[in-house]
Protein backbone atom coordinates (compact mmCIF):
# COMPACT_ATOMS: atom_id res chain seq x y z
CA UNK A 1 0.00 0.00 0.00
CA UNK A 2 3.08 2.18 -0.11
CA UNK A 3 2.91 3.55 3.33
CA UNK A 4 -0.89 4.23 3.08
CA UNK A 5 -0.86 3.26 6.94
CA UNK A 6 1.15 5.59 7.98
CA UNK A 7 -1.82 8.47 6.50
CA UNK A 8 -4.23 9.64 9.12
CA UNK A 9 -7.91 8.12 8.95
CA UNK A 10 -9.72 10.69 11.30
CA UNK A 11 -9.00 14.96 11.26
CA UNK A 12 -10.58 17.43 13.40
CA UNK A 13 -9.53 20.46 11.80
CA UNK A 14 -10.19 24.17 11.07
CA UNK A 15 -9.09 24.26 7.65
CA UNK A 16 -11.52 23.23 4.27
CA UNK A 17 -10.04 20.06 2.87
CA UNK A 18 -9.76 18.60 -0.54
CA UNK A 19 -11.99 15.90 -1.83
CA UNK A 20 -10.12 15.02 -4.88
CA UNK A 21 -6.83 14.87 -2.76
CA UNK A 22 -8.28 12.94 -0.49
CA UNK A 23 -9.75 10.48 -2.55
CA UNK A 24 -6.08 10.27 -4.48
CA UNK A 25 -4.72 9.83 -1.12
CA UNK A 26 -7.20 7.21 0.22
CA UNK A 27 -6.44 4.92 -3.19
CA UNK A 28 -2.93 5.24 -3.67
CA UNK A 29 -1.45 2.72 -5.88
CA UNK A 30 -4.33 -0.07 -4.80
CA UNK A 31 -5.48 -1.95 -7.78
CA UNK A 32 -7.82 -3.69 -5.23
CA UNK A 33 -10.12 -1.03 -4.89
CA UNK A 34 -13.25 -1.17 -6.87
CA UNK A 35 -15.22 1.19 -5.30
CA UNK A 36 -15.13 4.55 -3.24
CA UNK A 37 -18.22 6.64 -2.20
CA UNK A 38 -17.68 9.85 -0.34
CA UNK A 39 -19.85 12.46 1.51
CA UNK A 40 -19.57 15.48 1.65
CA UNK A 41 -21.37 17.81 4.63
CA UNK A 42 -22.35 21.45 3.37
CA UNK A 43 -23.64 23.89 5.14
CA UNK A 44 -27.04 24.94 3.82
CA UNK A 45 -28.38 28.64 4.19
CA UNK A 46 -32.04 28.34 4.59
CA UNK A 47 -32.92 26.21 8.36
CA UNK A 48 -35.42 25.79 10.55
CA UNK A 49 -34.67 29.87 11.93
CA UNK A 50 -34.97 31.47 8.06
CA UNK A 51 -31.66 32.51 6.31
CA UNK A 52 -28.90 32.35 8.50
CA UNK A 53 -25.47 34.35 7.88
CA UNK A 54 -22.50 31.86 9.39
CA UNK A 55 -22.43 29.01 11.56
CA UNK A 56 -19.68 27.94 14.73
CA UNK A 57 -18.97 24.80 15.08
CA UNK A 58 -17.83 23.51 18.77
CA UNK A 59 -16.24 20.66 19.81
CA UNK A 60 -14.39 18.95 22.34
CA UNK A 61 -10.81 18.82 21.28
CA UNK A 62 -9.07 15.34 22.07
CA UNK A 63 -12.77 13.47 23.12
CA UNK A 64 -13.85 14.36 19.20
CA UNK A 65 -10.47 12.86 17.49
CA UNK A 66 -11.65 9.84 19.33
CA UNK A 67 -15.39 9.39 18.94
CA UNK A 68 -14.59 9.57 15.01
CA UNK A 69 -11.78 6.96 15.51
CA UNK A 70 -14.51 4.76 17.53
CA UNK A 71 -16.69 5.24 14.73
CA UNK A 72 -14.14 4.35 12.15
CA UNK A 73 -12.75 0.88 13.76
CA UNK A 74 -16.76 0.02 14.13
CA UNK A 75 -16.95 0.70 10.35
CA UNK A 76 -13.79 -0.96 9.84
CA UNK A 77 -15.10 -3.80 11.79
CA UNK A 78 -18.19 -4.52 9.88
CA UNK A 79 -17.77 -4.30 6.74
CA UNK A 80 -14.19 -5.02 4.52
CA UNK A 81 -12.63 -1.70 3.79
CA UNK A 82 -9.61 -0.90 2.17
CA UNK A 83 -9.40 2.66 3.47
CA UNK A 84 -11.52 4.73 5.19
CA UNK A 85 -11.19 8.37 5.77
CA UNK A 86 -13.18 11.15 8.31
CA UNK A 87 -12.71 14.83 8.12
CA UNK A 88 -14.90 16.96 10.27
CA UNK A 89 -14.42 21.00 10.58
CA UNK A 90 -14.96 23.14 13.56
CA UNK A 91 -15.16 26.91 14.26
CA UNK A 92 -16.47 29.53 11.99
CA UNK A 93 -18.07 28.79 8.55
CA UNK A 94 -20.58 30.32 6.09
CA UNK A 95 -23.39 29.14 3.75
CA UNK A 96 -22.03 26.75 1.47
CA UNK A 97 -18.80 25.80 3.26
CA UNK A 98 -17.87 22.01 3.36
CA UNK A 99 -18.35 20.80 7.36
CA UNK A 100 -17.36 17.50 7.02
CA UNK A 101 -16.36 14.41 4.83
CA UNK A 102 -16.23 10.44 4.91
CA UNK A 103 -14.66 8.42 2.24
CA UNK A 104 -15.18 4.37 2.33
CA UNK A 105 -13.23 2.51 -0.02
CA UNK A 106 -14.00 -1.45 -1.13
CA UNK A 107 -13.99 -4.01 -3.35
CA UNK A 108 -17.72 -3.33 -4.32
CA UNK A 109 -19.97 -0.91 -4.03
CA UNK A 110 -22.45 -2.05 -1.33
CA UNK A 111 -19.80 -2.16 1.29
CA UNK A 112 -19.01 0.90 0.52
CA UNK A 113 -21.89 2.77 0.33
CA UNK A 114 -23.29 0.98 3.38
CA UNK A 115 -19.95 2.05 5.52
CA UNK A 116 -20.03 5.35 4.55
CA UNK A 117 -23.84 5.54 5.31
CA UNK A 118 -22.85 4.29 8.64
CA UNK A 119 -20.63 6.73 9.40
CA UNK A 120 -22.32 9.43 9.00
CA UNK A 121 -25.44 8.29 10.28
CA UNK A 122 -23.16 7.50 13.86
CA UNK A 123 -20.94 10.68 13.75
CA UNK A 124 -23.97 12.17 13.84
CA UNK A 125 -25.22 11.23 17.14
CA UNK A 126 -21.90 10.30 18.39
CA UNK A 127 -19.24 12.84 17.72
CA UNK A 128 -19.08 16.14 20.50
CA UNK A 129 -19.93 18.33 17.79
CA UNK A 130 -22.46 21.48 19.02
CA UNK A 131 -23.90 23.92 15.82
CA UNK A 132 -24.69 27.32 16.53
CA UNK A 133 -26.05 29.38 14.09
CA UNK A 134 -26.11 33.01 13.59
CA UNK A 135 -29.25 34.60 11.59
CA UNK A 136 -31.10 37.49 11.49
CA UNK A 137 -32.46 37.47 14.83
CA UNK A 138 -29.07 36.38 16.42
CA UNK A 139 -27.38 33.46 17.42
CA UNK A 140 -29.44 29.90 18.15
CA UNK A 141 -28.23 26.63 19.25
CA UNK A 142 -29.11 23.97 17.04
CA UNK A 143 -31.61 21.30 18.21
CA UNK A 144 -30.60 17.10 17.96
CA UNK A 145 -33.03 15.72 15.43
CA UNK A 146 -35.11 12.52 16.82
CA UNK A 147 -34.37 11.55 12.85
CA UNK A 148 -30.49 11.40 13.40
CA UNK A 149 -31.56 8.71 16.40
CA UNK A 150 -33.72 6.56 14.16
CA UNK A 151 -31.29 6.41 10.69
CA UNK A 152 -28.41 5.46 13.75
CA UNK A 153 -30.81 3.14 15.09
CA UNK A 154 -31.39 0.74 11.53
CA UNK A 155 -27.71 -0.07 11.73
CA UNK A 156 -28.24 -1.77 15.60
CA UNK A 157 -31.21 -3.76 14.21
CA UNK A 158 -29.14 -4.81 11.62
CA UNK A 159 -26.50 -5.83 13.55
CA UNK A 160 -28.14 -6.97 16.85
CA UNK A 161 -31.62 -8.19 15.56
CA UNK B 1 -13.11 17.21 40.73
CA UNK B 2 -13.01 18.95 36.54
CA UNK B 3 -16.49 19.84 35.51
CA UNK B 4 -16.83 20.94 32.00
CA UNK B 5 -19.37 22.06 29.93
CA UNK B 6 -20.13 22.87 26.47
CA UNK B 7 -22.71 24.64 23.63
CA UNK B 8 -25.31 26.26 25.72
CA UNK B 9 -24.42 24.82 28.63
CA UNK B 10 -21.02 26.79 28.57
CA UNK B 11 -22.92 29.73 27.95
CA UNK B 12 -25.20 29.15 30.67
CA UNK B 13 -22.89 28.43 33.25
CA UNK B 14 -20.37 31.20 31.99
CA UNK B 15 -17.57 29.42 31.35
CA UNK B 16 -16.22 26.15 30.32
CA UNK B 17 -14.92 24.35 32.90
CA UNK B 18 -14.69 24.45 36.64
CA UNK B 19 -12.75 22.57 39.61
CA UNK B 20 -15.70 21.40 42.23
CA UNK B 21 -15.98 18.93 45.25
CA UNK B 22 -18.42 16.15 44.54
CA UNK B 23 -19.16 15.90 48.28
CA UNK B 24 -21.34 13.47 48.55
CA UNK B 25 -22.50 12.85 44.87
CA UNK B 26 -22.15 9.57 43.62
CA UNK B 27 -23.54 9.62 39.93
CA UNK B 28 -24.01 12.72 37.80
CA UNK B 29 -27.76 12.98 38.74
CA UNK B 30 -26.63 13.78 42.25
CA UNK B 31 -23.84 15.91 41.07
CA UNK B 32 -26.01 18.24 39.30
CA UNK B 33 -28.34 19.02 42.40
CA UNK B 34 -24.97 20.06 43.60
CA UNK B 35 -24.04 22.17 40.62
CA UNK B 36 -27.47 23.54 40.30
CA UNK B 37 -27.25 25.57 43.93
CA UNK B 38 -23.84 27.50 42.49
CA UNK B 39 -25.54 29.93 40.50
CA UNK B 40 -28.24 31.16 38.78
CA UNK B 41 -26.61 30.24 35.45
CA UNK B 42 -25.20 26.61 36.64
CA UNK B 43 -29.49 26.54 37.47
CA UNK B 44 -30.25 27.58 33.73
CA UNK B 45 -28.12 25.38 32.04
CA UNK B 46 -29.23 22.47 34.25
CA UNK B 47 -33.15 23.48 34.78
CA UNK B 48 -34.45 20.29 31.80
CA UNK B 49 -32.20 17.70 32.51
CA UNK B 50 -33.54 15.47 29.51
CA UNK B 51 -31.45 18.10 27.12
CA UNK B 52 -28.47 17.21 29.20
CA UNK B 53 -25.77 14.46 28.50
CA UNK B 54 -23.09 13.35 30.29
CA UNK B 55 -19.61 11.70 29.86
CA UNK B 56 -17.23 10.72 33.19
CA UNK B 57 -14.02 10.33 32.04
CA UNK B 58 -15.06 10.65 28.81
CA UNK B 59 -16.85 7.64 28.79
CA UNK B 60 -20.54 8.50 27.54
CA UNK B 61 -23.57 7.35 29.47
CA UNK B 62 -26.59 8.66 30.69
CA UNK B 63 -26.93 10.97 34.66
CA UNK B 64 -27.12 7.52 36.39
CA UNK B 65 -23.71 6.99 35.96
CA UNK B 66 -21.21 6.39 39.00
CA UNK B 67 -18.74 9.43 39.47
CA UNK B 68 -16.47 7.70 42.01
CA UNK B 69 -13.44 8.41 41.68
CA UNK B 70 -13.72 10.39 38.38
CA UNK B 71 -11.48 12.71 37.42
CA UNK B 72 -13.57 14.40 35.00
CA UNK B 73 -17.03 14.89 34.60
CA UNK B 74 -18.60 16.29 31.34
CA UNK B 75 -21.92 18.05 30.70
CA UNK B 76 -23.50 18.76 27.27
CA UNK B 77 -26.64 18.81 24.82
CA UNK B 78 -27.28 16.19 22.38
CA UNK B 79 -24.69 16.47 19.67
CA UNK B 80 -25.45 18.26 16.37
CA UNK B 81 -22.36 17.73 14.23
CA UNK B 82 -22.30 15.96 10.71
CA UNK C 1 -28.35 27.86 -9.81
CA UNK C 2 -25.49 30.62 -12.22
CA UNK C 3 -26.26 28.60 -15.12
CA UNK C 4 -26.19 24.92 -13.87
CA UNK C 5 -29.09 24.00 -15.62
CA UNK C 6 -26.58 23.82 -18.68
CA UNK C 7 -24.08 21.44 -17.44
CA UNK C 8 -24.45 18.22 -18.83
CA UNK C 9 -25.94 15.07 -16.38
CA UNK C 10 -24.52 12.56 -18.41
CA UNK C 11 -21.36 11.72 -20.34
CA UNK C 12 -20.00 8.85 -22.07
CA UNK C 13 -16.17 9.31 -23.12
CA UNK C 14 -12.92 8.17 -23.14
CA UNK C 15 -11.13 10.31 -20.98
CA UNK C 16 -10.56 10.28 -17.38
CA UNK C 17 -12.83 12.55 -15.44
CA UNK C 18 -11.57 14.90 -12.07
CA UNK C 19 -13.91 14.17 -8.74
CA UNK C 20 -13.16 17.22 -7.36
CA UNK C 21 -13.94 19.51 -10.29
CA UNK C 22 -16.90 17.57 -11.17
CA UNK C 23 -18.18 17.67 -7.90
CA UNK C 24 -17.68 21.91 -7.72
CA UNK C 25 -19.21 22.07 -10.75
CA UNK C 26 -22.34 20.52 -9.24
CA UNK C 27 -22.71 22.72 -6.23
CA UNK C 28 -21.60 25.54 -8.00
CA UNK C 29 -22.79 28.25 -6.18
CA UNK C 30 -25.53 27.13 -4.35
CA UNK C 31 -26.65 27.63 -0.68
CA UNK C 32 -28.95 24.98 -0.71
CA UNK C 33 -26.56 21.76 -1.05
CA UNK C 34 -26.33 19.93 2.37
CA UNK C 35 -25.02 16.79 1.15
CA UNK C 36 -23.43 15.30 -1.86
CA UNK C 37 -22.43 11.77 -2.15
CA UNK C 38 -20.18 10.26 -4.66
CA UNK C 39 -19.21 6.72 -5.73
CA UNK C 40 -16.37 6.22 -8.10
CA UNK C 41 -16.21 2.31 -9.30
CA UNK C 42 -12.47 1.29 -10.59
CA UNK C 43 -11.05 -1.90 -12.21
CA UNK C 44 -9.44 -4.26 -10.01
CA UNK C 45 -6.40 -5.99 -11.04
CA UNK C 46 -7.44 -9.57 -9.47
CA UNK C 47 -11.09 -10.78 -10.97
CA UNK C 48 -12.70 -14.13 -11.34
CA UNK C 49 -10.06 -15.18 -13.84
CA UNK C 50 -6.58 -14.13 -11.91
CA UNK C 51 -4.78 -10.92 -12.54
CA UNK C 52 -5.74 -8.57 -15.97
CA UNK C 53 -3.83 -6.74 -17.60
CA UNK C 54 -6.14 -4.33 -19.11
CA UNK C 55 -9.89 -4.04 -19.78
CA UNK C 56 -11.83 -2.96 -22.73
CA UNK C 57 -15.32 -1.23 -22.38
CA UNK C 58 -17.22 -1.84 -25.17
CA UNK C 59 -20.65 0.02 -25.25
CA UNK C 60 -23.71 1.48 -27.70
CA UNK C 61 -22.98 4.92 -28.64
CA UNK C 62 -26.22 6.70 -28.64
CA UNK C 63 -28.52 4.04 -26.45
CA UNK C 64 -25.81 4.42 -24.20
CA UNK C 65 -26.15 7.78 -22.94
CA UNK C 66 -29.64 7.33 -23.45
CA UNK C 67 -30.16 5.19 -21.03
CA UNK C 68 -28.06 6.96 -18.37
CA UNK C 69 -30.42 9.70 -18.90
CA UNK C 70 -33.25 8.07 -18.12
CA UNK C 71 -31.68 6.38 -15.00
CA UNK C 72 -30.85 10.08 -13.69
CA UNK C 73 -34.27 11.08 -14.97
CA UNK C 74 -35.95 8.03 -12.67
CA UNK C 75 -33.47 9.24 -9.68
CA UNK C 76 -34.68 13.03 -10.18
CA UNK C 77 -38.29 11.82 -9.71
CA UNK C 78 -37.84 9.63 -6.82
CA UNK C 79 -35.62 11.64 -4.46
CA UNK C 80 -35.59 15.84 -4.01
CA UNK C 81 -32.12 16.37 -6.04
CA UNK C 82 -30.36 19.73 -6.29
CA UNK C 83 -28.19 17.91 -8.60
CA UNK C 84 -27.11 15.00 -10.25
CA UNK C 85 -24.21 14.00 -12.24
CA UNK C 86 -23.28 10.47 -14.11
CA UNK C 87 -19.81 9.74 -16.50
CA UNK C 88 -18.97 6.34 -17.66
CA UNK C 89 -16.11 5.71 -19.80
CA UNK C 90 -15.61 3.43 -22.25
CA UNK C 91 -12.16 2.27 -24.39
CA UNK C 92 -8.94 0.60 -22.61
CA UNK C 93 -8.51 1.09 -18.86
CA UNK C 94 -5.64 -0.46 -16.99
CA UNK C 95 -6.09 -1.52 -13.20
CA UNK C 96 -6.10 1.05 -11.19
CA UNK C 97 -7.98 3.41 -13.51
CA UNK C 98 -11.47 4.96 -12.52
CA UNK C 99 -14.55 3.56 -14.70
CA UNK C 100 -17.40 5.64 -13.70
CA UNK C 101 -18.46 8.32 -11.60
CA UNK C 102 -21.82 8.86 -9.71
CA UNK C 103 -22.68 12.22 -7.86
CA UNK C 104 -25.82 13.40 -6.47
CA UNK C 105 -26.43 16.55 -4.43
CA UNK C 106 -29.31 17.16 -2.39
CA UNK C 107 -30.86 18.67 1.21
CA UNK C 108 -30.37 15.94 3.43
CA UNK C 109 -27.87 12.86 3.65
CA UNK C 110 -30.56 9.89 3.11
CA UNK C 111 -31.50 11.42 -0.29
CA UNK C 112 -28.37 11.54 -1.88
CA UNK C 113 -26.85 8.11 -0.86
CA UNK C 114 -30.26 6.58 -2.03
CA UNK C 115 -30.62 8.23 -5.08
CA UNK C 116 -26.44 7.68 -6.29
CA UNK C 117 -26.56 3.77 -5.14
CA UNK C 118 -30.23 3.65 -7.06
CA UNK C 119 -28.07 5.08 -10.03
CA UNK C 120 -25.57 2.79 -9.95
CA UNK C 121 -27.51 0.06 -9.44
CA UNK C 122 -29.57 0.43 -12.32
CA UNK C 123 -26.56 1.57 -14.42
CA UNK C 124 -25.21 -1.62 -13.87
CA UNK C 125 -27.83 -3.87 -15.53
CA UNK C 126 -29.90 -1.34 -17.94
CA UNK C 127 -26.70 0.62 -19.56
CA UNK C 128 -25.26 -1.09 -22.35
CA UNK C 129 -21.52 -1.48 -21.79
CA UNK C 130 -19.40 -4.37 -22.12
CA UNK C 131 -16.52 -5.68 -20.23
CA UNK C 132 -13.52 -7.53 -21.88
CA UNK C 133 -10.85 -8.43 -19.56
CA UNK C 134 -7.11 -9.28 -20.86
CA UNK C 135 -5.75 -11.51 -18.22
CA UNK C 136 -2.59 -14.23 -18.95
CA UNK C 137 -4.79 -16.59 -20.70
CA UNK C 138 -6.15 -13.94 -23.26
CA UNK C 139 -9.02 -12.06 -23.26
CA UNK C 140 -12.66 -12.83 -21.59
CA UNK C 141 -15.79 -10.98 -21.46
CA UNK C 142 -16.73 -10.51 -17.83
CA UNK C 143 -20.20 -12.40 -17.16
CA UNK C 144 -23.25 -10.67 -15.98
CA UNK C 145 -23.93 -11.16 -11.54
CA UNK C 146 -26.78 -12.45 -10.83
CA UNK C 147 -26.10 -10.29 -7.79
CA UNK C 148 -26.26 -6.98 -10.09
CA UNK C 149 -30.32 -8.19 -10.93
CA UNK C 150 -31.12 -8.79 -7.03
CA UNK C 151 -29.25 -5.29 -6.04
CA UNK C 152 -31.62 -3.22 -8.66
CA UNK C 153 -34.61 -5.42 -7.15
CA UNK C 154 -34.56 -3.53 -4.12
CA UNK C 155 -35.98 -0.77 -5.27
CA UNK C 156 -38.78 -1.94 -7.52
CA UNK C 157 -40.20 -3.71 -4.10
CA UNK C 158 -39.34 -0.05 -1.94
CA UNK C 159 -41.21 1.56 -4.55
CA UNK C 160 -44.36 -1.15 -6.14
CA UNK C 161 -44.43 -3.23 -3.59
CA UNK D 1 -33.75 -4.42 -41.54
CA UNK D 2 -30.79 -3.14 -39.71
CA UNK D 3 -29.06 -5.68 -37.05
CA UNK D 4 -26.32 -4.61 -34.57
CA UNK D 5 -24.54 -7.04 -32.31
CA UNK D 6 -22.48 -6.20 -29.77
CA UNK D 7 -19.73 -7.70 -27.43
CA UNK D 8 -19.00 -11.73 -28.06
CA UNK D 9 -22.00 -12.00 -30.43
CA UNK D 10 -20.33 -9.50 -32.30
CA UNK D 11 -17.16 -11.15 -32.44
CA UNK D 12 -18.83 -14.71 -32.75
CA UNK D 13 -20.92 -13.28 -36.01
CA UNK D 14 -17.83 -11.57 -36.99
CA UNK D 15 -19.09 -7.56 -37.77
CA UNK D 16 -21.13 -5.18 -35.76
CA UNK D 17 -23.97 -4.37 -37.98
CA UNK D 18 -25.61 -5.87 -41.39
CA UNK D 19 -28.81 -5.34 -43.58
CA UNK D 20 -31.59 -7.90 -43.50
CA UNK D 21 -34.75 -9.15 -44.63
CA UNK D 22 -36.70 -10.30 -41.92
CA UNK D 23 -38.84 -12.00 -44.57
CA UNK D 24 -42.42 -13.52 -42.43
CA UNK D 25 -40.41 -12.91 -38.88
CA UNK D 26 -43.18 -11.26 -36.46
CA UNK D 27 -40.94 -11.37 -33.02
CA UNK D 28 -37.21 -11.31 -32.29
CA UNK D 29 -37.06 -14.25 -31.65
CA UNK D 30 -38.51 -15.68 -34.87
CA UNK D 31 -35.80 -12.97 -36.65
CA UNK D 32 -33.04 -15.14 -34.52
CA UNK D 33 -34.12 -18.66 -36.36
CA UNK D 34 -33.50 -16.69 -39.82
CA UNK D 35 -29.90 -15.53 -38.68
CA UNK D 36 -28.69 -18.75 -37.14
CA UNK D 37 -28.61 -20.01 -40.66
CA UNK D 38 -26.22 -17.12 -41.79
CA UNK D 39 -23.02 -18.69 -40.50
CA UNK D 40 -21.72 -20.37 -38.52
CA UNK D 41 -20.91 -17.20 -36.43
CA UNK D 42 -24.19 -16.76 -36.29
CA UNK D 43 -25.15 -19.82 -35.01
CA UNK D 44 -22.73 -19.62 -32.39
CA UNK D 45 -23.54 -16.07 -31.22
CA UNK D 46 -27.37 -17.38 -30.62
CA UNK D 47 -26.28 -20.71 -29.52
CA UNK D 48 -27.59 -19.71 -25.92
CA UNK D 49 -30.60 -17.83 -25.92
CA UNK D 50 -30.49 -17.72 -22.23
CA UNK D 51 -27.55 -15.37 -22.74
CA UNK D 52 -29.14 -13.15 -25.29
CA UNK D 53 -30.54 -9.94 -24.82
CA UNK D 54 -32.16 -7.34 -27.47
CA UNK D 55 -33.45 -4.16 -28.15
CA UNK D 56 -36.27 -2.96 -31.28
CA UNK D 57 -35.76 0.02 -32.55
CA UNK D 58 -33.19 1.12 -28.85
CA UNK D 59 -35.97 -0.26 -26.76
CA UNK D 60 -34.81 -3.04 -24.22
CA UNK D 61 -37.02 -6.37 -24.52
CA UNK D 62 -36.83 -9.57 -24.55
CA UNK D 63 -37.03 -11.66 -27.64
CA UNK D 64 -40.49 -11.93 -28.27
CA UNK D 65 -40.92 -8.25 -28.84
CA UNK D 66 -42.29 -7.94 -32.00
CA UNK D 67 -40.72 -6.02 -34.70
CA UNK D 68 -42.77 -5.56 -37.10
CA UNK D 69 -41.90 -2.37 -38.93
CA UNK D 70 -38.67 -1.54 -36.81
CA UNK D 71 -35.83 -0.34 -38.70
CA UNK D 72 -33.03 -1.60 -36.11
CA UNK D 73 -33.09 -4.81 -34.22
CA UNK D 74 -29.95 -5.35 -31.73
CA UNK D 75 -28.68 -8.05 -30.06
CA UNK D 76 -26.60 -8.55 -26.80
CA UNK D 77 -25.58 -10.77 -23.55
CA UNK D 78 -26.28 -9.20 -20.42
CA UNK D 79 -24.40 -5.83 -19.90
CA UNK D 80 -21.85 -5.49 -17.57
CA UNK D 81 -20.58 -2.03 -17.13
CA UNK D 82 -20.65 0.23 -13.94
Amino acid sequence: MDGAAALPKVSVQREDFDLGAEQARLAGTSRDIGAIVSFTGLVREITGQGAIESMELEHWPGRTEKALAEIVAEAEARWPLNGVRAIHRYGRLAPGDRIVLVLTASRHRQAAFDAAAFLMDYLKIQAPFWKKETGPEGGRWVDARDADETAAARWRTASEG
Amino acid sequence: MHVLYFAWMRERVGYATEEIDPGAARTARELVETLKTRSEGHAAAFEDLRAVRCAVDEEMGDLDMPIAGAREVAFFPPVTGG
